[in-house]
């Protein structure tokens, strides 16, 4: 059986190039893979596009990824949250682009390359801002917005339990957008926090199946949000 | 003016006001701010469910103390329960819910609403991006949309207009208006005022709004003692 | 709490109206809610449309559907099986429409129609036959046929346990299409091997929450795919 | 020609020869049919997934006398097993993983493969109407698709042609293609004859299909003793 555990954290994350887009899961900090994303800031990796719902919180997680200078785009739902503070003084200065997706819209795109789609018609956003420059369709005597695909080169998520086949489950909210990132991706990294062995997750129970996963990291728990000394 | 001050309501009489509108059986999602103060004013014989948009269907009220899980929140980010049978679903499944038509109501705030139910919640003109999170699909997706604001801006702007001047969220979806001044039907007639709040006039009411209000029969805007 | 049990089988069924459209669980015999099925043809309602994957096997189930005339229109992907032989009678004899869409396709245009999106673009189909009088449109270089939402007046499914509010879990291959039909109906009916109580399904591992469960009408085991004598 | 037929190989043997190809870590959907003979011949050290598109990831062989469960079939409705680390699934994530390139390999029956590499298998010509299942899906989303067939029809008809005259299932998908006389590769230059049963020879293979074949080293299949 082909190993997916990373041993390192550099190991989880060593093949993520400049460049590259990243979808990181999280919804507020549940779910949000921060040891991961600590391994992308100590990589200094640059020009990164990253799609997640946030703009980070304080100087931790993604807000140090915007901090040290790693990301060139942002793509997410909510920016302007107070904690997001790293975040607004890169974009006033004109540092950092920013696409603004709504949620539902964000989710169903990602869902739609992760299944190999081409596109799909949203009533989300019709006569709005965020559809200018967009196709509109009628069907059935509603107006739609057609929405693309959006792909990851990597998606960087959050579960509960592994197995070694890679299958997931998730832990309450922290579930959001990281089975959707999951299916996203070229490549998929999981932080976790406890692997099992094999048979130990009930297979009616499976939220990510282990084809969507190609490396997972092993964390134990830890309480999230906090800011950590860089490694 | 000063008299008029003094017969708004208080953001919980709003709430409260709007919880009695949540019937039995619903499915409803709240928005951030002022709406998730309506739980607590929902009679304990009704059966409301509450969906956050986040994954979560059945939000109950937040932790008691030392009850906390880091890994159950509202959208709006705070610390939160699960009422009995509820579930977690991940974020397109909860999005399903929303634009699907599943949710019988979203309370939602609101910078402007025009008279053809036109929700402005997400933009500021004078911004040049907003916050968007999950207000575009959940407007779009419910089957009743309330907007719950102050009946003015700050500086003493409508912001019930006859035509929206904000960017849109999503256009003809708000079906009734709860203010601190009024309660605001959206019909295809136009917006019917159906209740004042004590001590204010339809009149009066009428004067801070930039849109026709019919006024068939005005009831009082009953507040618990 | 609404109360969404139903105490007898006609209950459960007897708002479902002639001409209605049925969404129909099941691919094989597992998960075809072969009970409520019986109850429709005891309704002896006329002119359905039958969306499922299968036409039906030997006298039962849904070949029953077909054998007391109730079908006008059977909409599924894998129509011409051996055992299906009273549906390829009705056919043969220009007494039942068909409709064939590919699988994925048809279990994509219902989550469409329960996810209220307008509809998708497919790389199935692109070419063939099943693609002949639908728009295509090219995304990044590649081919897609869109495909419109399916909705169902009625979702007809199995699942294995319910509690009050309408959770559903379901067993091995018997999910299939089951939990999108739930999605995709005007009113949702579920057979179901067993009820339990309020809290006896962990949230986490609900396939399909009770928000898209109408009516359940509780079954206990039974042998599947057995005749059965009509009621 | 019955010198040619005893040198034919055997749906036993062409199973095996494509399950040499099968290789590890791989995910595999197998259609109706011969496909399904794979598993047996898959050497025990390769770590080979069944993907089965009613909703079953990692299926295993049928059930041991008295172990069969109702619930639990292929997608040709035959009961099975499922192995350790497997998964459930509902149909929309099954066909996400099909048409979202997450199968390594589809293995499917085929009325016809044209040297470009379309794959004709849903319905004969001269029927109105066929039974597509998954395979439209499948074909269209695999990363690879073999197929896998007698090389020519029961009345002699080539089975491999230079273009397709069959309704389409999927344009351009075939990679490998597997018969009783010959293995060969789909390439951008056109088909490429890989291997010949034992007995067979390389002009006896094309004599037999309807595009032109790229000898350029020829081997035979390897078959087991």
């Amino acid at each position: 059986m082909k190993n997916k555990k990373a041993e390192t954290l550099e190991d989880a994350v060593s093949r993520i190039h400049d460049g590259a887009t990243l979808l990181i899961g999280g919804f507020g900090q549940p779910g949000v893979p921060e040891v991961l994303i600590d391994g992308v800031c100590d990589l200094k990796r640059r020009d990164l596009t990253i799609v997640t719902n946030n703009a980070g919180t304080g100087h931790s997680g993604i807000a140090r990824l915007f901090e040290e200078g790693c990301v060139a785009k942002l793509v997410c739902t909510f920016p302007w949250a107070k904690e997001s503070f790293v975040f607004k003084e890169l974009y006033d200065a004109g540092k950092i682009e920013l696409e603004i997706v709504p949620q539902g819209t964000l989710a169903e795109r990602m869902r739609t390359a992760g299944a190999g789609l081409g596109g799909f018609l949203t009533p989300t956003g019709v006569g709005t801002d965020l559809a200018i420059g967009k196709e509109t369709m009628t069907v059935e005597g509603k107006d739609y917005v057609l929405e693309k695909p959006l792909h990851g080169d990597f998606a960087l998520i959050k579960a509960y339990k592994v197995d070694p086949r890679g299958n997931l489950i998730y832990r309450k909210t922290g579930r959001n957008f990281n089975p959707i990132m999951a299916m996203a991706a070229g490549h998929t990294i999981v932080e976790v926090q406890e692997d099992v062995e094999i048979d130990d997750l009930d297979p009616e129970v499976i939220v990510t199946p282990g084809v969507f996963v190609d490396t997972y990291y092993v964390t134990g728990w830890y309480e999230i949000g906090k800011e950590r000394n860089a490694s | 003016m000063s008299d008029e001050q003094t017969n708004l309501l208080t953001r919980q009489q709003i709430a409260a006001r709007a919880a009695q509108d949540m019937e039995d059986g619903w499915l409803v999602n709240l928005g951030i701010g002022m709406p998730t103060m309506i739980p607590t004013f929902i009679p304990r014989e009704r059966d409301v469910m509450f969906h956050s948009e986040n994954g979560l269907i059945g939000m109950g009220p937040p932790p008691a103390e030392g009850e906390a899980d880091q890994d159950l929140i509202s959208a709006g980010k705070e610390l939160v329960t699960m009422v009995p049978g509820g579930a977690y679903v991940h974020h397109t499944d909860s999005f399903a819910i929303a634009r699907g038509g599943r949710l019988d109501c979203a309370v939602l705030g609101a910078f402007q609403v025009a008279a053809n139910g036109d929700l402005c919640n997400w933009r500021l003109p004078n911004q040049t991006s907003g916050s968007v999170g999950g207000a575009m699909d959940i407007a779009a997706g419910s089957k009743r949309v309330f907007a719950m604001m102050t009946h003015t801006a700050r500086d003493g702007a409508a912001k019930i207009v006859a035509e929206r001047s904000y960017p849109l969220t999503a256009g003809g979806v708000v079906t009734r208006i709860f203010t601190d001044m009024a309660v605001i039907s959206v019909t295809p007639d136009g917006l019917v005022l159906d209740e004042v709040a004590p001590g204010l006039t339809a009149d009066e009411v009428q004067a801070v709004t930039d849109a026709p209000l019919i006024m068939n029969s005005v009831g009082t805007i009953p507040i618990a003692a």
